[in-house]
C-alpha cells in the first residue's frame, strides 16, 4: 500500500486541519505551542515537496530556514521566555464554551464546503485540499476571536499564517523562494515584538487577559 | 451741412437745459398762484455763480475739486451721443444704450464720493440715499431701453428711433408699458418728485441737494448746470425714444429748424407733465421708493416678454 | 531671443524657479530679509518665465503636450498646455508677478513676528501648484496637484497663527476644500469606471458611450467639487473668513486667481470634455450665477471689515463669470455655437478683469491695513490725505469693479450683458424668463456693487480720520505702490484695448475642441467692437478719448472764464454746529438703508442694551449700546443641521468601539466572510 | 386730484398784488426798481440765506411772507437758499444770543464773497427789547460786520422790500 504523494499530502492537510481544531479545545498553552509546531512542520513538508517539484535549491534552503524559525525559535521564545521565567498564569478562557466552539467550527467548515465556494473549483482539480486549507484559515481566525488570553491569540495568528501558506500551495500558486523568505523574516520580527509586547502587558496589567484592557477605550 | 448738425448736437443740450428748468419752476409757481421767476432765471443763476468766489472746506480732497468738471463733461458727452433732433449719424460710437447707462452711473458714483468727501453729516446721508436709489433704478433703466432695443433689433439709440418711427400704432401696447417704467426711472435719476424734492431747504429730506450743499462759486454752477443737462438728457431720451416722429434725416436748414421746433414742443409737453406731477403729489417716504422702482423693473420685464 | 526659448522650456523653467525659491527660502529662514528677498525674488523670476510661456502659446500658438509616465498604473504626469490653460497661466503669472513685487515690502511688517522662510516656501509651492493645476492633463496627476495647491493655500491662510480666528478660518477652509476634493475624486472615479482611463484626452474621445445617468452624476459631483473651490453661493462660507486671514499679497492671489482654477475646470470639464451638455446643466449654473452675484454683493454691503468685503465681491464676480459660462452651456445644448463662443469670451474676459482689479483692491486694502493695523473700515477715514497714491489706485480698482466706462470691468460686463440679451431672444419661454432674471440680476448687481464701493472708498479714504491711529499713517513703500500702479495701468489698458484683447480670447475659445470652425461672431478692428449680428457696437477707446478731450476743454474754458475768482479754504458747513469726526457717514450708516430694503434676504437684527446708574432709578443711563447683526442663513439653515446630523450619526456609530479586542477581530472576520460570499456569486 | 386742480384754477389771480387794486404802487414800483437793481448787480439772481440767532420768530414770519403769492419776491429774481455756500446775502434776525455767536461766525466765514450782511429787525440791530441782558450780545454788529440794517420790530414785508432797494442803491454808489 504505497501511498501516492497526493494521498500523503491530503493526509497531511487533514492533520493540519485537525491541529487548527484542537488549538481551540486544548487548555494548556504549552500543548497549544506543541500543536503549532506540528502545524508548521506540515507546512514545511508542503514547501519541501513543492521545492522538489520545481527543483530549486534556494527553496529547499528556505524550507530549512522555515523549519529553524517556526519549529525551533518560535516555541523556544514562547516556552521558556514567556511561560517559564515570567510564570505567566495563563488563562485559556474562551468566550464560547467547548461545544459551542465546535459548533461554530463545524458551521465554518460547512460554509466552506457549501455551494457558495464552488467557484473555487476552477482553480485546481483536487479541490478538497483547497477547501480544507480555507477551512483552517477561517478556524484560526476564529481562534483569535474566541480566546481571551493574549498568548493564544498570538499562536492563532501564527497558525493563520501557516494556513495561508498551505492555501497558496494548494491553490497552485507557485511558492517562490523570495516570498517565503519575506514571510519568514516578517514572522521572526513579529514574534520578537509580540513577546516584548506580552511582557509589557503583563507588567502593566498583571495578567495576560485581553479583557482587562476594555477600559482603555476613551469616552 | 453735417458739421452744422454736429455742432448743434454738441451744444444743444447745455444751451437749452437751464431754459427747461426755468419752465418747470414757472409752471410750479403758477400752480401755487405765484407769478414765479422768469424762465431765464437759471441762466442768470449760473452766470452769477460763475462770478462768485469759492469756499472749499479743508477736509475736501482732490475728488471734491475734480468731480464738478467730470460730471459736467459726462453730461456734455451724453448730450452729444443721444438722438435729439436728427438721426443722421447712426454709427455714433457712444450711443449704445449700455454705455449711456454706465456713463450716468459714473457721474452718480463721483457725485456720491464728493458728497462724502467733506465729511458733513448731510453729505454722507445724501450719498447713501443717492447710491441706494441709483442701484435700484439701474435695473429699470437698463430694462426699459432693452425692451426698445429688442423691438429695433439693435442697441444703438439712433437706429432705435429710426425703426420705431415707422411702427404702426397697433403694436404700441408694450411701448406704453416701457414708457411708464422709463418715466419712473427718469423721475428718480433726475431727483424729482416723488423721489426727492429739488426745492427743499430741510437737509434731512434732501437726496440730490444734500450732496452739493458744500459746493460754491463756479463748482456749484457746474454741478447745477450738469443737473439741468441730465434732466434734459432724460427728457429727450423719454421723448425721442418713445415718440420718435419729427427727427429729420435730411440735412437742409428748414428741416433742421422744423426738427428743433418739434423737439422743443415734445420736451415742453414732458416738462409740463413733470411740473404737474410735482404740484399734485407728495414726496414718498424713503422706504416706499424701492417698491416703486421694482414696479418699474417688473413693468419693463413684462414688456420684454410681450415684445419677444 | 524671444522665439529662441520654446514654450516648454520656459514653462518648466518657471516651475524649476519656484521649486528653488521654495527650498531656498526654507534654507534662509533664519535671516528674515534674505528669506523674503529669495522667496519673492524667485517668484518674480518664475512668473516672468511663466508669462513668456503663456504669451508664446497665446500669440504664436505653440501649445505643447509633455508626458512622463510613472510606475503607478494610471498616473502619468501628462501636461497639456493649450490656449485655454495658457490663458490661465497668463493670469496666474501676471498676478503672481505683481503680488510678489508687492509682497517684497508688504512682508516687512512680519519681520520679527513670523518665520518668513515658511511663508516663502508655501508661497512658491502655492504658485507651482496653481501652474500645475491648469496644465495637468491626467485625472490622477490633477488630483495630486489640486491637493498640493489646497494644502499650500491652507498653510498660507493660517500663517499669522497668533490670532486664533485665523486658525478657525483655516480649519473651516481645510474642511471645505477637502469636501470639495472628495466630490472631485468621486467624479473622476466615475469617469474612470465608465471610460477606463483618467487621461483627459482619452476621456474626451470616447465620452460618447457614457450613460446619461453617469454623465449627470459626474456633472453634479464636479459642480459641487469645483463650486466649493470657486466659492459659489451655497458653498461660499469658507471664502469670507479664509481670504482675509491670509497675508494680503497671498489673499490677492487667492481671490484673484485661485478661485479661477474652479472656473478653469468648469470650462475644461463641462464645455470641452463632457461635450454633449444637457440643457438643465446650463440653467442650473445660470441660476447659481444669479444667486452668487446678487447675494455676494448684498453680503458685501453688510460688511465693514475691508478684506471680508472684498472676499464677498469675489463671490459676486464669480457669479458674473458663471452667468457667462452658464449661458454658454445653454447655447451649446441648443447647439447655437456662435452665441456659445461669445458667452465664453465674455466669461474668460471677466475672469481676466476680475483677477486684475481684485488683486489691485486687495493690495490697496493691504497697504491700508499695514499702516493702520486694523481691518475695520469704521476706524479709517481721511486716509486720502495721508496715502494719496494708494487712495488713487484703490479708486481706480473700485471704478473697475463697479463696471464704470473707461476701465476694464465695464467691457466684460457689457459683453456678459450682450450674451444674456442673445439668450433672451431664444424662443423657449422658460429659458427666456431665466435669461430675463439673469439680466435683472446683473443689472442690480452692477448698481449695488457701485453703492458698495462708494461706501468702501468713501468710508476708508474720504472725510476726516475717525481715530487718531490714522494720523500717524504714511504712504506705503515704493514696491507696494509700484505693484498697484502696474495693476491700475493694466485695468486701464485692458479697458481701452478691449477689442484687441477679446480677439485674442476668441482665439483661445476657438482652440477648445467643440469650437474649431466658429468665427465671425464679432469684428473688432482695434478701435470698435461690433457684434456681427449688428446688435450692438461699442468702442471703448473712443469713450476714454472723448471723455478726456471734453474734460480738458471744460477745465480750460471754466479756468479762463473765472480766473479772477479766489478760492478760500474754510471749514465744512454743518448748520453751524461743531463738527467732530463722529458725525460723518460710516460704512454701517451708509449701507443701512440698503440692508433695510433687502431685510427679507439679509435678516438684520438689532439688540439694545441699556445700563442704568443704579438699579431702582431708571432715569440716568450709564451706557447704552446697540448690536447690529446680519443672520448668516447658510450657517443656520444649511450647515448647522448638516453638522448636527453628522454628529448624531457618529455618536451612534461610536458604540462599536466597545474596547473588547476580540470583538474587533470578530468584525474583521465577519467582513471577510461577507466579501467571500458576495464575490463567489 | 381733480378737486385740487379745479380749486387752483378757480381762485382768481387777483390775490397777487396788482398795483391798481390796492394802490400799493410803491410795493410794485419798489419791486420793479429792485428787479432792475438786482438785474444789474447780481445779474437777476440774488440768493438770500436767513440766519436766526435767537430771534422771536417774528422777523422769520415776515421773511417767509415775502415768498407767498401776495409779495412773491421770486418774480424779482430773489430766492432763499438752503446753504450759506450758495448765498450772496445773509439776512440775520434776532439779538445774537451767547450760544449762537459761534454759529453766526461760522456761517459768515462759510459764505463766499461778494456777500452782503443785513441785520433784520430791531433785535438784530442793537439787541432791541433784549438789550443788556446777560444772555444776549446786543446786536449782530458786535459779532460780524453788518452792511445794512432794516429797522422795525418786526419790519413788514413791504418795508423789507423797500429797504432791499435802498441797500442795492447804496451798493451801486459804492461800486461806481
Amino acid at each position: 500500500m504505497i501511498l501516492t504523494l497526493l494521498q500523503i499530502i491530503f493526509f497531511l492537510e487533514v492533520l493540519m486541519f485537525l491541529t487548527a481544531v484542537f488549538m481551540h479545545l486544548v487548555h494548556k498553552n504549552s500543548s497549544l505551542i506543541l500543536l503549532y509546531q506540528l502545524q508548521s512542520l506540515i507546512v514545511i513538508i508542503f514547501v519541501f515537496s513543492s521545492a522538489i517539484k520545481i527543483s530549486s535549491i534556494l527553496l529547499i534552503f528556505v524550507a530549512i530556514l522555515m523549519f529553524i524559525v517556526k519549529v525551533i525559535i518560535a516555541p523556544y521564545f514562547f516556552n521558556n521566555k514567556l511561560i517559564k521565567n515570567n510564570q505567566f498564569k495563563f488563562s485559556s478562557s474562551t468566550y464560547l464554551n467547548a461545544p459551542l466552539t465546535l459548533l461554530v467550527i463545524a458551521a465554518l467548515t460547512g460554509l466552506v464546503y457549501s455551494h457558495y465556494f464552488k467557484s473555487l473549483t476552477i482553480l485546481v482539480k483536487d479541490v478538497d485540499n483547497l477547501f480544507l486549507a480555507l477551512a483552517t484559515i477561517l478556524i484560526s481566525i476564529f481562534l483569535l476571536i474566541n480566546r481571551k488570553g493574549v498568548l493564544s491569540q498570538m499562536v492563532g495568528i501564527l497558525s493563520l499564517e501557516n494556513a495561508i501558506v498551505s492555501f497558496a500551495f494548494f491553490s497552485g500558486l507557485e511558492v517562490t523562494p523570495n516570498m517565503q523568505i519575506g514571510i519568514i523574516f516578517d514572522l521572526l520580527i513579529w514574534i520578537i515584538i509580540v513577546s516584548i509586547l506580552a511582557t509589557m502587558i503583563n507588567e502593566k496589567f498583571g495578567t495576560l487577559d485581553s479583557t482587562v484592557m476594555n477600559n482603555l477605550r476613551e469616552e | 451741412m453735417a458739421i452744422i448738425i454736429w455742432i448743434i448736437q454738441l451744444i444743444l443740450v447745455p444751451i437749452l437745459s437751464p431754459l427747461f428748468l426755468g419752465v418747470i419752476r414757472k409752471i410750479k409757481a403758477h400752480f401755487q398762484n405765484r407769478v414765479g421767476a422768469s424762465i431765464f432765471k437759471p441762466y442768470r443763476d449760473l452766470w452769477k455763480l460763475f462770478h462768485k468766489d469759492e469756499v472749499i472746506s479743508e477736509d475736501a480732497s482732490w475728488i471734491f475739486r475734480f468731480t464738478p468738471y467730470l460730471i459736467f463733461t459726462i453730461t456734455i458727452v451724453l448730450g452729444a451721443s443721444i438722438p435729439l433732433f436728427s438721426n443722421l449719424f447712426s454709427n455714433n460710437l457712444l450711443s449704445d444704450f449700455l454705455t449711456v447707462v454706465y456713463l450716468v452711473a459714473l457721474s452718480t458714483f463721483f457725485l456720491a464720493l464728493a458728497g462724502i468727501d467733506v465729511g458733513s453729516a448731510f453729505g454722507g446721508f445724501g450719498s447713501s440715499r443717492e447710491m441706494t436709489l441709483a442701484a435700484l433704478t439701474e435695473g429699470g433703466f437698463i430694462f426699459s431701453l432693452l425692451a426698445l432695443s429688442f423691438l429695433a433689433h439693435s442697441t444703438n439709440l439712433f437706429s432705435i428711433t429710426k425703426t420705431i418711427s415707422n411702427f404702426s400704432l397697433f403694436d404700441f401696447m408694450p411701448i406704453i408699458l416701457v414708457f411708464i417704467s422709463f418715466m419712473i426711472v427718469m423721475l428718480c435719476e433726475t431727483a424729482h418728485f416723488p423721489f426727492d424734492n429739488p426745492a427743499t431747504h430741510l437737509e434731512l429730506t434732501m437726496v440730490h441737494e444734500a450732496m452739493i450743499l458744500e459746493y460754491s462759486g463756479k463748482r456749484l454752477a457746474l454741478i447745477e448746470w450738469a443737473a439741468a443737462n441730465k434732466f434734459l438728457i432724460f427728457l429727450s431720451l423719454g421723448a425721442n425714444m418713445f415718440f420718435p416722429w419729427g427727427l429729420t434725416a435730411q440735412a437742409d436748414i428748414w428741416s433742421i429748424v422744423l426738427a428743433l421746433v418739434v423737439f422743443s414742443v415734445k420736451i415742453l409737453i414732458l416738462t409740463t407733465f413733470v411740473a404737474i406731477l410735482e404740484s399734485s403729489i407728495a414726496k414718498f417716504r424713503f422706504f416706499r421708493l424701492p417698491d416703486l422702482l421694482f414696479t418699474a423693473f417688473v413693468l419693463s420685464a413684462m414688456a420684454i416678454l410681450l415684445i419677444l | 531671443m524671444f522665439n529662441l526659448i520654446s514654450t516648454q522650456f520656459s514653462f518648466f523653467l518657471a516651475l524649476l524657479l519656484l521649486a528653488i525659491g521654495a527650498i531656498g527660502s526654507l534654507i534662509f529662514a533664519k535671516k528674515d530679509w534674505l528669506a523674503n528677498l529669495w522667496g519673492n525674488g524667485l517668484a518674480i523670476l518664475a512668473s516672468v518665465s511663466g508669462l513668456v510661456a503663456a504669451v508664446k502659446v497665446l500669440f504664436f500658438g505653440e501649445s505643447f503636450t509633455y508626458v512622463i509616465n510613472s510606475t503607478l498604473p494610471n498616473l502619468s504626469f501628462s501636461f497639456m498646455v493649450d490656449k485655454l490653460s495658457a490663458f490661465f497661466i497668463f493670469i496666474i503669472s501676471l498676478i503672481a508677478l505683481l503680488a510678489s513685487i508687492y509682497g517684497l515690502s508688504y512682508v516687512k511688517h512680519f519681520y520679527k513676528k513670523y518665520n518668513l522662510g515658511v511663508l516663502g516656501f508655501f508661497y512658491n509651492i502655492f504658485l507651482a501648484g496653481m501652474l500645475f493645476v491648469v496644465s495637468a492633463h491626467n485625472g490622477f496627476f490633477f488630483l495630486i496637484v489640486w491637493e498640493v495647491m489646497s494644502l499650500a493655500s491652507y498653510f498660507l491662510v493660517i500663517f499669522e497663527n497668533k490670532e486664533k480666528n485665523n486658525i478657525k478660518a483655516g480649519s473651516l477652509y481645510f474642511i471645505m476644500t477637502h469636501v470639495g476634493t472628495a466630490f472631485i475624486m468621486l467624479a473622476f472615479l466615475l469617469l474612470y469606471k465608465t471610460i477606463g482611463s483618467l487621461d483627459f484626452n482619452v476621456i474626451k474621445e470616447n465620452i460618447g458611450h457614457m450613460s446619461l445617468l453617469s454623465k449627470n452624476l459626474v456633472f453634479i459631483f464636479s459642480l459641487i467639487g469645483f463650486g466649493i473651490k470657486a466659492g459659489i453661493i451655497p458653498f461660499h462660507i469658507w471664502l469670507p473668513s479664509a481670504h482675509p486671514a491670509a497675508p494680503t499679497h497671498v489673499s490677492a492671489l487667492m481671490s484673484g486667481v485661485m478661485i479661477k482654477t474652479g472656473i478653469y475646470m468648469f470650462i475644461r470639464l463641462f464645455v470641452e470634455i463632457l461635450s454633449g451638455t444637457e440643457l438643465w446643466w446650463g440653467v442650473l449654473i445660470l441660476i447659481i450665477g444669479i444667486f452668487s452675484s446678487l447675494l455676494g454683493v448684498l453680503y458685501a454691503l453688510t460688511e465693514h471689515d475691508i478684506k471680508r468685503l472684498l472676499a464677498f465681491h469675489s463671490i459676486e464676480n464669480i457669479g458674473i463669470i458663471l452667468l457667462g459660462v452658464g449661458s454658454a452651456m445653454i447655447f451649446l445644448s441648443l447647439n447655437l455655437k456662435t452665441m456659445a463662443t461669445l458667452s465664453l469670451v465674455a466669461a474668460l474676459f471677466h475672469t481676466l478683469n476680475h483677477a486684475t482689479f481684485k488683486a489691485l483692491l486687495f493690495m490697496g486694502a493691504g497697504s491700508v491695513i499695514s499702516q493702520t493695523h486694523t481691518r475695520n473700515i469704521e476706524e479709517y477715514g481721511g486716509l486720502i490725505k495721508f496715502m494719496p497714491q494708494t487712495a488713487f489706485y484703490f479708486l481706480i480698482g473700485s471704478l473697475a469693479i463697479s463696471a464704470l466706462p473707461p476701465f476694464n470691468g465695464f467691457f466684460s460686463e457689457w459683453l456678459t450683458f450682450q450674451t444674456i440679451f442673445n439668450g433672451i431672444q431664444i424662443s423657449d419661454i422658460f429659458i427666456k424668463s431665466i435669461f430675463i432674471l439673469a439680466a435683472g440680476g446683473l443689472a442690480f448687481t452692477g448698481g449695488l456693487a457701485a453703492a458698495c464701493f462708494v461706501k468702501a472708498f468713501g468710508a476708508t479714504f474720504l472725510a476726516r480720520p475717525r481715530n487718531e491711529k490714522v494720523l500717524q499713517t504714511k504712504e506705503s513703500s515704493f514696491s507696494m505702490r509700484f505693484g498697484m500702479g502696474v495693476l491700475a495701468f493694466t485695468t486701464l489698458i485692458l479697458g481701452i484695448f478691449a477689442g484687441v484683447v477679446s480677439k485674442i480670447i476668441l482665439g483661445v475659445v476657438n482652440n477648445l475642441n467643440g469650437f474649431q470652425q466658429i468665427s465671425g461672431i464679432f469684428s473688432g478692428q482695434g478701435k470698435t467692437f461690433e457684434l456681427s449680428n449688428g446688435f450692438a457696437i461699442v468702442s471703448t477707446p473712443m469713450i476714454f478719448l472723448i471723455l478726456l478731450v471734453v474734460l480738458f476743454l471744460v477745465y480750460w474754458i471754466v479756468k479762463i472764464l473765472t480766473n479772477k475768482r479766489k478760492v478760500k479754504i474754510g471749514c465744512t458747513w454743518d448748520c453751524g454746529t461743531k463738527l467732530e469726526p463722529r458725525m460723518e457717514i460710516t460704512a454701517t450708516g451708509f449701507a443701512r438703508s440698503i440692508i433695510m430694503i433687502f431685510k427679507g434676504v439679509l435678516k438684520p437684527s438689532k439688540k439694545f442694551e441699556v445700563e442704568y446708574q443704579d438699579a431702582d432709578m431708571r432715569y440716568f443711563t450709564k451706557s447704552r449700546n446697540i448690536k447690529l447683526e446680519i443672520a448668516d442663513i447658510y450657517q443656520v439653515y444649511f450647515y448647522q443641521p448638516l453638522y448636527n446630523l453628522v454628529i448624531s450619526f457618529s455618536s451612534y456609530v461610536k458604540r462599536i468601539q466597545n474596547g473588547i479586542l476580540n470583538a474587533y477581530v470578530a468584525y474583521i472576520f465577519l467582513i471577510l466572510l461577507i466579501l467571500l460570499l458576495t464575490f463567489s456569486f | 386730484m381733480y378737486k385740487l386742480y379745479s380749486k387752483i384754477f378757480s381762485t382768481p389771480k387777483t390775490v397777487i398784488p396788482v398795483n391798481t387794486l390796492f394802490g400799493d404802487e410803491n410795493v410794485e414800483i419798489i419791486g420793479k426798481k429792485l428787479q432792475k437793481k438786482i438785474q444789474k448787480l447780481f445779474n437777476g439772481s440774488l440768493a438770500i440765506r436767513e440766519i436766526d440767532t435767537g430771534s422771536t420768530n417774528a422777523c422769520e414770519h415776515e421773511l417767509t411772507a415775502l415768498g407767498n403769492a401776495y409779495y412773491d419776491i421770486e418774480r424779482f429774481g430773489i430766492s432763499f437758499v438752503a446753504s450759506p455756500r450758495h448765498a450772496d446775502m445773509l439776512m440775520v434776525t434776532g439779538p445774537v444770543s451767547r450760544n449762537m455767536r459761534e454759529a453766526l461766525i461760522k456761517t459768515y466765514e462759510a459764505t463766499p464773497d461778494p456777500k452782503i450782511i443785513v441785520a433784520v429787525g430791531d433785535d438784530a440791530i442793537d439787541g432791541g427789547i433784549f438789550r443788556d441782558s446777560y444772555a444776549v450780545l446786543d446786536g449782530v454788529d458786535k459779532v460780524i460786520p453788518v452792511d445794512f440794517k432794516i429797522p422795525g420790530d418786526p419790519p413788514s414785508p413791504k418795508t423789507i422790500l423797500c429797504y432791499l432797494l435802498k441797500i442795492l442803491e447804496a451798493i451801486e454808489e459804492k461800486n461806481k
